[in-house]
């Protein structure tokens, strides 16, 4: 089944063209939606919950038509924002009982699931306190619990990582994960962050001046290259280790290159682990990095860089 | 580099309040007061006392205060309270010029749109005797800058600026100064009175409190929350984490 | 004019303590600025653009204390983190009334090069308030840069920023490092630091926890054995002939992604490192990989952090 | 939470074996998802339940209730002079009562019409709302609704302690019963009037302060300008003007419409009521249409929120 599916998805304002002719099936799973800003991030996810008519096109949500079963949709998916929306003065149990409610739940439902959801996100105690004292972390996670507190079958969340730091951002990941592989709901996340989309997601999904970029699985986009990165130690003998082990490297015959403190060498075939090897081993110095070198999302951003909105030809 | 006066601070400033949604109480305020003038003009005809009441009881009691308000908070309470402050402070320009430039267009500010409106709905009241319109209107200018003083300071200080200030405008003038008698002694718009029975000669105005007193709390007033508001902004500090 | 130098700082809010006796010195280049929520980086840099007084201690760029000097703002640059700026103007009037404060000799020209360097050229005549989170980012950018600092100091500046503008601004940034300007940054962003800055200053509640490159923070954790994910064409022989040595302590044959795998601890960094390559040759063991699993800065963090 | 119902009939067929650990894991939701009535329904009861404070914080109670109560204490005390003075009739109106204490109600709903709206505006839990199945409509109708409600509750509380003491007193029960349900009538159009022009100056600002301010403002000058320039025209005895004068603000607006239509006594100065029968049916359609017309402004209000 397919949880999101758009067809020549158009959106126009008076100024600007904010998605066009956008075509996309998103499958069950996280999928990491990319885009510039003002790429229709937003006008998305406002058309997708029922909020915003298209101006051509169609899109559906659960097999929902998003022009005539908004309130349909909005019941069964769950949405996060990107900025705060949380009243300080009360605490994240009475808030997201009442969010429950405005969801439709009644009201013994709403309170059971609020207890059961906020122990899912991770909050415990402080779950009776006003949220106005929470840190960004416990905040992002009650956005993320009113999100689900109706057991959707998709959530909608806009930069969740957004404003944490590097700990509170693991956490959030880990728990995006658990969303959709424990708690089996599919999960459409958007972020500026393409390393940790790498790391979530199943899919994704790169949007740019309102077109599909590119849409496939996250493995599709970070295959393996053909190229080793090998970075070693300084050693009294060759302080620069690094410049040595590329003199060495380009005698023995390997087309290599250097990017800051890494080697990159052409992987010609087998042999080159071997002269690899031999070259560091040789010269005394420390291996401390040998690894094929993966593509990263960024390279499609970084290859259309220099083009003015480069993603004419892409599509 | 003058210390008193920055173009660009200024310019800042005026696009500030004149630019924002708060700026339509700066227009409405006046032209409620011009309606009711020529409202009341046309019931009455020309006539001191109605004047009297009108020119003193909205324009003076209420709408000036108001003005003040709206102009000397808005004059540096919003940027305190959004951040903005700091692309100010963060410039080779002494902290007292930005207070005084701020005080200084606020003060243009409150004068043009009260005591110019006031000044208009005196002589739409009594054509006759400009005695009227004209100690109403000093009263008024000078009302003017005392607020925007004193209000510029209560901005700098709360972030609660304009509700204070309404408070005061509304609670303390208004209300209080017509019931506690005492409290006059106390209170911006009678010190502007005090000036303008002595503008408009003939008892055509008159105040609760003597005018060398007045005087003296007019221009002590002013300087003390001039000079408080500078020091506060010397020290003031921006703590970016909310 | 291009070195702050914090002396013994602390700052505290009442009893909260912010920042503690903290010694640091920032010179030119770019340096990255971490630390936990809430450990005092934000504090940090608003001592650093004289918004805060430091309760003890002293904040001096080049001898002279900034707090109360405006005249240091000369050669200091701002970004703050906070999002509001003068809303109702365009950008480009935002720029040039920034000019206009330092008083430039000629601020249009000024303010058009700044504009032109964060590329803000083609959105300039609209006014701020319809601007997104990544314009405002770069006009504030322009702001900070109008007067040619050789101090700039960014609290969060890729905040909200997408993919295409980070990379514009990391590049803009490593120019103006290369160009001899003090750059200092504080970002959540670890993969970004560990592209764009050489040095690192980390803050953990309000302490100084580390400061310098970061591999050569990770070196100094002689507490912490480096693990590392062997793939070669004999896991099992290359274990034996590893084992013997006394660099390493836990060595473990395993299966990883669906492929056997080595995993070892190496206690003596150094040692394991040159051993490897030397014993695999002997051995004519063919190396397909050799990954350490905690020595990336977000590592090095984790174990700052913890520490 | 509900016992396990295969937990328990296990543990009570197989005494002997009774250790087990539970799935207390993510569980999916097959119950009811009730609809947009029910959604609406329940944000009215919270909304008017928050603007007496109630399922909020101890402090938040502090004002409604001692307002509440200042607006009962007169009616009180009106009753008991009623009943130990074997009066004939009440010595106020049951319309006259809310003119009487305007500024209370005027106090009321300066604080919390904004506390209903500006803080959905400020934090941005409109956005939340809007992502759920309600629309635009059901979160207006509610909160408008939930306003107007908390101001009826508030000015027809102690015409009901009127009418109670009425009726202790004896005094005659056709009278009293007309009069309290004309003074009911005037309560609830003075509800939504209000109630309107409240939530419409309150949700133009997120900031909780200038919506009060706001809404201080428009009454209390409104009020002002219209009796200042009603007591000139008295003294130039031009009755019509006065009659005329009071279409420009809210209270005179419920004086206008009560005197001409409900046949109270006007509280205008001199009870120089509406002039003539142009004048009466423009009150109410003035009346009338700034309550279409708040309605209107606040749809449109939300329109532009969205998500924000």
């Amino acid at each position: 089944m397919t949880v999101i599916e758009t067809e020549s998805l158009t959106k126009r304002y008076p100024r600007v063209t904010a998605l066009d002719r956008l075509t996309v099936g998103i499958q069950p799973g996280v999928t990491g939606l990319v885009g510039a800003n003002g790429a229709g991030k937003s006008t998305l996810i406002k058309i997708l919950l029922g909020l915003s008519p298209a101006t051509e096109g169609t899109a559906a949500v659960l097999g929902l038509d998003v022009a005539t079963e908004g309130p349909r949709i909005r019941a069964l998916v769950g949405y996060m924002p990107e900025h705060d929306c949380l009243p300080p003065d009360v605490s994240a149990t009475e808030f997201v009982v009442h969010m429950a409610r405005m969801a439709g739940l009644p009201a013994t439902a709403a309170r059971e699931r609020t207890a059961d959801t906020l122990r899912h996100v991770g909050l415990y105690e402080e779950r009776y306190r006003p949220i106005g004292g929470y840190s960004t972390g416990m905040k992002q996670r009650v956005k993320l619990a009113q999100a689900l507190v109706h057991d959707p079958k998709l959530v909608l969340l806009d930069e969740p990582t957004n404003g944490l730091d590097p700990v509170g951002r693991d956490e959030m990941l880990a728990l995006i994960r658990r969303v959709h592989i424990d708690f089996g709901i599919s999960v459409l996340v958007t972020s500026h962050l393409l390393g940790e989309l790498e790391r979530t997601s199943d899919q994704i999904v790169v949007i740019d001046g309102g077109k599909l970029l590119r849409a496939s699985s996250t493995t599709d986009f970070t295959q393996a290259t053909a190229s080793l990165a090998v970075e070693v130690t300084d050693t009294d003998q060759h302080p620069d280790g690094t410049r040595a082990a590329l003199d060495a490297f380009t005698v023995a015959g390997l087309t290599v290159h250097a990017d800051g403190h890494l080697l990159l060498v052409d992987i010609a075939d087998e042999s080159t682990y071997d002269t690899v090897r031999d070259a560091v081993a040789a010269l005394g110095l420390g291996l401390i990095r040998m690894e094929q070198r993966r593509h990263r999302i960024a390279e499609i951003f970084k290859s259309n860089q220099d083009k003015e909105g480069g993603s004419r030809d892409a599509a | 580099m003058s210390t008193v006066y920055h173009p660009t601070v200024a310019r800042l400033t005026y696009r500030a309040l004149l630019g924002r949604r708060r700026a339509m109480i700066l227009f409405a305020l006046p032209l409620l007061l011009i309606v009711i003038s020529v409202a009341v003009r046309m019931l009455t005809g020309a006539d001191d006392s109605t004047a009297r009441e009108v020119l003193s009881g909205f324009a003076l009691a209420t709408m000036v205060p108001l003005i003040g308000v709206i102009a000397g908070t808005g004059a540096i309470g919003p940027e305190i309270d959004d951040g903005s402050i700091a692309y100010l402070l963060a410039k080779p320009v002494k902290r007292p010029t930005i207070i005084l430039t701020k005080l200084l267009v606020a003060m243009l500010v409150s004068v043009g749109f009260a005591a110019i409106p006031t000044f208009a709905a005196g002589l739409i009241l009594d054509g006759n005797s400009q005695h009227l319109a004209v100690g109403f209107a000093v009263a008024a200018a000078v009302a003017s800058i005392a607020y925007s003083a004193i209000f510029l300071l209560l901005g700098v200080v709360t972030r609660h600026a304009v509700v204070a200030g309404l408070v005061y405008a509304l609670v303390w003038e208004s209300l209080i100064g017509n019931l506690v008698p005492g409290a006059r002694a106390l209170s911006v718009q009678q010190w502007a009175l005090a000036l303008a029975s002595k503008v408009a000669d003939g008892g055509a105005v008159s105040s609760d409190v003597g005018l060398p007193l007045a005087v003296v709390l007019l221009v002590g007033v002013t300087l003390v929350a001039t000079w408080f508001a500078g020091r506060r902004l010397r020290s003031l500090t921006l703590a970016g984490e909310e | 004019m291009t070195t702050v130098t914090i002396d013994n700082v602390s700052r505290w809010f009442g009893n909260v303590v912010a920042v503690n006796d903290v010694t640091m010195t920032i010179g030119p280049g770019v340096t990255g600025l971490l630390g936990p929520n809430g450990a005092g980086k934000s504090t940090l840099i608003n001592m650093m653009g004289g918004f805060l007084a430091p309760s003890t201690g002293s904040v001096t760029l080049d001898g002279q204390t900034i707090w109360r000097n405006e005249q240091a703002y000369r050669h200091i640059g701002i970004v703050p983190e906070r999002e509001s700026m003068y809303d109702f103007l365009t950008g480009a009037e935002f720029v040039l009334a920034n000019a206009e404060l330092h008083g430039l000799p000629d601020p249009g020209a000024a303010a058009r090069k700044a504009l032109a360097t964060v590329e803000m050229e083609y959105a300039q005549g609209r006014r701020i308030d319809t601007y997104s989170k990544g314009m405002r980012q770069r006009v504030k950018m322009a702001s900070a840069l109008v007067h040619e600092p050789s101090v700039l100091l960014l609290d969060e500046p890729f905040n909200g920023m997408d993919p295409r503008q980070r990379l514009q601004l990391m590049d803009l940034l490593r120019q103006m490092g290369a160009d001899g300007r003090t750059v200092l940054f504080s970002s959540h962003i670890l993969e970004e630091v560990e592209q764009l800055a050489h040095h690192i200053e980390v803050i953990v509640a309000g302490r100084h926890a580390a400061s310098g490159d970061f591999r050569k923070i990770r070196r100094l954790m002689t507490d912490r054995p480096h693990r590392y994910l062997v793939r070669s064409s004999d896991d099992r022989a290359l274990a034996a002939a590893l084992i013997a040595d006394g660099s390493t302590t836990g060595l473990e044959l395993g299966v990883e992604a669906g492929r056997s795998a080595l995993r070892i601890q190496a206690v003596d960094f150094a040692r394991f490192t040159e051993l490897l390559p030397r014993v695999a040759r002997e051995h004519g063991i063919r190396l397909y990989e050799v990954s350490p699993s905690d020595e990336s800065l977000e590592s090095v963090f984790s174990y700052l952090v913890a520490a | 939470m509900p016992p396990e119902p295969t937990a328990a009939v296990a543990a009570a067929t197989a005494p002997a074996d009774n250790s087990r650990i539970h799935d207390i894991g993510y569980r999916h939701y097959d119950g009811t998802r009730l609809d947009r009535s029910y959604i609406r329904r329940s944000l009215f009861t919270q909304s008017l339940r928050g603007a007496y404070g109630l399922g909020r914080s101890a402090k938040s109670k502090v004002l409604p209730m001692i307002l509440f109560a200042v607006m009962c204490l007169p009616a009180g005390i009106i009753d008991a002079v009623t009943v130990y003075t074997h009066m004939t009739k009440l010595p106020l109106e049951y319309t006259r009562y809310a003119l009487y204490l305007q500024a209370v109600i005027g106090l009321f709903l300066a604080a919390q019409a904004p506390q209903s709206v500006s803080r959905d505006l400020r934090f941005k839990t409109v956005s939340l709302y809007f992502s759920r199945p309600m629309e635009r409509i059901d979160y207006v109708i509610a909160k408008y609704g939930a306003m107007a409600a908390a101001l009826f509750i508030l000015t027809a509380a102690p015409l009901v302690i009127l009418y109670a003491g009425a009726l202790l007193a004896k005094l005659d029960f056709a009278t009293q019963t007309a009069g309290f349900g004309k003074g009911l009538l005037a309560a609830a159009l003075l509800s939504l009037l209000f109630g309107g022009i409240g939530l419409v100056l309150a949700a133009l600002t997120p900031r909780r302060g200038f919506g009060v301010a706001a809404v201080i403002a428009a009454f209390t000058i409104s009020y002002g300008a219209v009796t200042s320039v009603q007591g000139v025209a008295y003294q130039q005895g031009d009755h019509a003007a006065i009659g005329w004068l009071g279409l420009f603000s809210p209270v005179t607006l419920i004086d206008g419409v009560q005197t001409w239509w409900l046949g109270a006594r006007s509280a205008f100065v001199g009870n120089y009521g509406p002039p003539n029968a142009v004048a009466g049916t423009l009150y109410l359609l003035v009346v009338l249409g700034l309550i279409a017309g708040s309605f209107a402004l606040l749809m449109r209000r939300y329109r532009k929120v969205g998500l924000g």
